[in-house]
């Protein structure tokens, strides 16, 4: 398409606009419609998070894991409580473990189920999707309530186990979701997937190269999209998924769409995973009696884990005391947020949007 | 204006047109001629600027309402019964708000692009047959009227988008103008398509065609109604096409920069706008007041007020339902898709008229035929031209891959190291 | 008091005098079409007012002549809009003043 | 032509549509202008329809300020902000004069002239009488604008269009 050649127009996008996800930057430079440049700026929700940590001790560190990916809090716990307990070399009992894989994935069916209705929001869908999703993951949170009285920032896993057992309402109604889900989720695919104008919008925009994608050590759906089989709970196999049976969905190119598909496949395999995990659930007890003031040796341990938005990594360096030394964080939202740029320039300022909004970052995470 | 009907004493309400008619008669009889001009004026421009009004508000509850019941939540439902002061108690917050003006806008402009806004939106609705006789300005040209008021707004948007002196609002401003510009042109030839039929473009005469005919043009036209309705969808910024103010690309386009009053304005002139575009199309293509006969019981204002009100379900349904187009699919979608097909209508809408007049065929023959060779066209064109020109995705795959073993790495060593 | 064939040439006078003037002060590309413009206008409302009011076999020819030169008008704006833009960008200027290409 | 009505709206409609024309001549900014042109345009259609000239009124309406009007916003949008503003040339000062003369010559030609004035009234019917003499007498001019439009289409492309 010819275009005239007009003065380049610098957009200020954020952090207050209503599709950055919250309070995320971006310089935009705009021929027309067209984005010629893209500048990120992080740093708005920024809460010191790792040096906070320093001062505090291990167990006193799970809920910061909570705030840092508010939307999946489970799996920010998950994955710190590996870390310290790896540190620490402490043994988690059995059911512990069931419960964490069943825990982890219904946050994960939650997660994406919100990855999606927002995307679709910023397609331009009227909110219509979202609130749809919504209810799925209503149902989700309201399991997470029940069992430790917390929706969002559940502080659920302990370093040793978790904090609560399963309440006995719990298993016929997760029985119940996981039978509902399926259905729900082809719903969703025959309406989502398959409509043109979604289509239109989200095929061949936002490429994300694999070389590319593997050179910017993006993980999670959005390495997967584009053709690379990563998944953490498969090649580094943690908890007990070595002993479940599912599948690792891949896109074709890595464009929207193909985030979205694979955002899609992946609540279906987080359903059969729930599914075997609460056939197989054992009794048992369900943590290890650690320490108040736990004090690991000294040296270090680098725990992952897949969470939903990615490589979710915790660095822990032990000094001896009571606090860790060093507490960091390999988010996977900052990293799968690096190669927005190359994704983004030479498209529409609707395609940036829709992007963004595709990776699915969290501002939390982004920023800690 | 029709002289009132026998059988029609003024306190019949199943049809206001009498009272009036009754009324303008006795005015004329005491009075001298232009008293009679100055009161059905006034009368009828009171009536048709509270009835906008009166839509304007009700619609903030009956859209809000009616979203809430697609998105499987209830909507408002804390003011008064069912939520139905729902709406005084937005216009309450929205008058409460201050008026807050660009420092660096420009400032008569800005003030006055809500205010002219409303212009075109209330001066549409001084054509429309409400009822038999019940049109406020029966326009020999009330078709070209309908077009020529409405593409004012863009005018008036670029106004608003311009003085804000925001990027945001520049760019929906010219968002604005580039669709406007592209939808105005299928638009036209959509309606005009209507006009060969009923040989006039006077509305009221329209829906005395279709009255004496005893059929809806949309039966005859119905790629017209197609084309026409996603046309003015475009043109009034609804969900599938609303680039102009897509709100979570360019926050809110040209009225990014409006608050408290000035806002809700704009927000009641988008919901008159909707109104609008469906009275157009129940007047063009439904019959207005006409249902059939129907219409001997209930009367003529009612039903083409429901039917205003079925089409303006529609577009909630559609708004409540689809993604938005980015802005060149959207240009693509107006010349290559809607253009030729308004054309290939005006082709044989043109021809048919002519065999009809030609061979002066009895309308009671020649109309079902018609329709039925017009429907059956209007899907075959849909269907195929979206064939040929849309882009294959049904052969894409639409579902990911699924891979079941990768390599594992040693399990417990940190393949990745210490990030 | 009654308004004739004589007030609309009047106005149509003074609108065709103000579009002059803007045609040949005005510095601006713009400005001098939009004067060109006005004359246009001018000129249509004197046919229209003729075909309102004078004698002839057949009166609705000012009409029709006024839609031939709405069409002409329009055919003229979107070629001069074109050239302004063009000139913009060859030239990095719509001053009239400053398009000198042709004085010797 | 008589009625109180249409006086009043003649007068109405000749102030705006004129003080409007001087308004285009008089602001600084451009944008205003154009908007003060739009302003005149409508002001010269409510005169159409004092003249009962219905279609073309909105014909007026639709293509001026609905189509030339947004062309010269996009214009003006397309040039950069320096180029924005209004301001009169070095030849102001005869270009008045001129302006003035014109407008004399043709007041006193239009005050001085015996028309012929003929009292048939107003249009009932202006559409379909444009329509019928669009195709019949005049149907060769209303090809050759057609091919007018057409080459002014592909013309303006052709202009602007960067190689």
């Amino acid at each position: 398409m010819p275009e005239l050649r007009t003065e380049p127009l610098v957009v200020n996008f954020g952090p207050q606009h209503p599709s950055t996800h919250g309070v995320f930057r971006m310089r935009v430079v705009l021929d027309g419609e067209r984005v010629v440049d893209v500048e990120m700026a992080m740093g708005y929700l920024h809460r010191s998070m790792e040096k906070l940590a320093e001062e505090r001790t291990y167990t006193q560190n799970i809920p910061f894991t909570d705030r840092m990916d508010y939307l999946s809090a489970m799996t920010g716990n998950l994955a710190y409580c590996l870390a310290a307990e790896k540190l620490a070399g402490i043994e988690v009992p059995e059911r512990a473990q069931y419960l964490r894989v069943i825990f982890a994935e219904l946050q994960r069916i939650a997660n994406h189920g919100m990855a999606i209705g927002i995307f679709l929001n910023d397609c331009g869908a009227w909110q219509t999707p979202v609130m749809y999703m919504l209810r799925e993951r209503e149902k989700v949170l309201d399991l997470f309530e029940m069992t430790c009285g917390a929706r969002l920032t559940t502080n659920y896993m302990r370093i040793g186990g978790v904090s609560f057992d399963i309440p006995e309402e719990f298993m016929p109604q997760a029985t119940a979701l996981v039978e509902e889900l399926p259905d729900r989720i082809a719903e969703y695919e025959g309406l989502l997937l398959e409509n043109e104008i979604l289509q239109a919008r989200a095929r061949d925009t936002g490429i994300l190269p694999a070389d590319l994608a593997i050179a910017s050590s993006v993980s999670g759906p959005v390495l997967r999209s584009t053709g690379v089989a990563w998944d953490i709970r498969k090649a580094d196999p943690y908890c007990v998924y070595d002993r479940m049976e599912f599948d690792i969905p891949v896109g074709y190119q890595g464009d929207n769409y193909d985030r979205l598909l694979v955002r899609m496949e992946e609540m279906r395999q987080s359903v059969r995973i729930i599914r075997q995990a609460l056939e197989q659930l054992p009794p048992g007890p369900f943590k290890t009696d650690i320490p108040l003031a736990l004090r690991p040796p000294v040296g270090e341990a680098y725990a992952r884990i897949e969470s939903p938005k990615g490589e979710l990594g915790f660095y822990l360096v032990s000094d001896g005391s009571p606090t860790p030394y060093r507490f960091h964080v390999r988010s996977p939202s900052l990293l799968n947020l690096t190669p927005l740029k190359e994704m983004t320039v030479g498209q529409t300022v609707a395609d940036l949007v829709v992007t963004l909004g595709s990776i699915d970052i969290n501002l939390g995470e982004v920023d800690r | 204006m029709t002289p009132p009907g026998p059988l029609a004493p003024w306190y019949d309400f199943r049809d206001l047109s009498n009272a009036v008619e009754r009324l303008l008669s006795w005015l004329s009889d005491i009075g001298p001629d232009w008293l009679v001009y100055v009161v059905s004026a006034v009368i009828g421009g009171t009536a048709i600027f509270l009835f906008v009004a009166a839509t304007a508000v009700a619609n903030i509850w009956v859209e809000r309402r009616v979203v809430a019941r697609i998105q499987v939540r209830r909507g408002p439902n804390r003011a008064g019964p069912w939520g139905l002061l729902q709406p005084i108690a937005d216009m309450t917050k929205l008058m409460q708000k201050e008026a807050l003006l660009p420092r660096a806008g420009d400032p008569v402009v800005f003030l006055l692009a809500p205010i002219l806004a409303f212009g075109p939106a209330l001066l549409v609705w001084g054509v429309f047959p409400f009822g038999k006789g019940m049109t406020f300005v029966d326009l020999n040209v009330g078709v070209l009227y309908i077009i020529a008021v409405t593409s004012v707004t863009t005018i008036v948007l670029f106004m608003a988008g311009w003085s804000s002196n925001n990027k945001y609002s520049l760019l929906g401003a010219i968002r604005v103008i580039a669709m406007l510009l592209s939808y105005e042109v299928p638009l036209v030839l959509a309606l005009l398509g209507v006009v060969l039929f009923a040989g006039t473009m006077s509305l009221s005469g329209i829906v005395a065609w279709q009255h004496d005919m005893r059929i809806w043009l949309f039966l005859v036209q119905p790629l017209a109604f197609v084309i026409y309705f996603i046309c003015a969808t475009a043109e009034i910024n609804r969900t599938p096409t609303d680039i102009a103010e897509a709100e979570s690309e360019i926050v809110a386009g040209y009225h990014t920069e409006y608050s408290g009053i000035q806002f809700g304005l704009f927000y009641a002139v988008e919901l008159v706008n909707a109104m609008a575009l469906g009275a157009i199309a129940a007047t063009l293509f439904f019959g207005g007041w006409w249902l059939f006969g129907l219409d001997r019981w209930i009367p003529g204002w009612m039903i083409f007020i429901g039917k205003v009100y079925l089409i303006y379900f529609l577009l909630i349904w559609l708004r409540g339902t689809l993604p938005r187009l980015r802005i060149d699919q959207l240009m693509a979608f107006a010349w290559k898709f809607l253009l030729p097909l308004a054309l290939v209508n005006i082709m044989v809408g043109a021809l048919e008229v002519l065999l009809w007049v030609e061979y002066d065929l009895s309308a009671g023959l020649v109309l079902p035929v018609f329709s039925v060779v017009n429907l059956s066209l209007a899907v075959l064109l849909v269907v195929g031209w979206m064939r040929f020109m849309a882009f294959p995705f049904h052969r894409l795959p639409s579902r990911a891959r699924l891979v079941h073993d990768i390599p594992v790495v040693a399990p417990g060593a940190p393949a990745g190291g210490a990030a | 008091m009654t308004v004739g064939l004589e007030h609309y040439l009047v106005v149509g006078g003074l609108l065709f005098a103000i579009g002059l003037y803007l045609a040949l002060a005005k510095r601006n590309a713009i400005g001098i079409l939009m004067g060109i413009e006005l004359m246009l206008n001018a000129v249509n409302l004197t046919l229209v007012a003729f075909s309102r009011f004078i004698v002839a076999p057949r009166p609705i020819d000012g009409q029709v002549f006024a839609v031939f030169v709405i069409t002409v008008a329009a055919a003229e704006a979107a070629v001069a809009l074109a050239l302004v833009v063009a000139i913009y960008r060859h030239r990095q200027t719509i001053d009239m003043n400053r398009i000198n290409l042709l004085r010797w | 032509m008589d009625e109180p009505g249409v006086v009043a709206a003649f007068w109405v409609l000749t102030v705006t549509a004129v003080g409007s024309a001087v308004m285009v001549a008089a602001v600084r900014n451009l944008l205003h202008a154009v908007l003060f042109l739009v302003l005149s345009f409508v002001g010269v259609a409510g005169l159409y329809i004092t003249l009962s000239a219905d279609f073309v009124a909105v014909v007026q309406v639709l293509i001026y300020a609905g189509a030339i009007a947004v062309l010269m916003l996009f214009a003006i949008m397309l040039t950069p902000r320096a180029a924005r503003d209004n301001a009169d040339g070095i030849f102001w000062a005869p270009a008045l004069v001129l302006a003035g003369l014109m407008a004399t010559t043709i007041g006193l030609i239009a005050t001085r002239t015996e028309w012929a004035v003929s009292d048939r009234g107003p249009f009932s019917q202006t559409a379909s009488a444009i329509g019928e003499a669009l195709l019949d007498p005049f149907v060769l001019p209303f090809e050759v604008a057609s091919v007018v439009l057409v080459a002014a289409m592909i013309g303006a492309i052709v202009i602007v269009r960067e190689e």
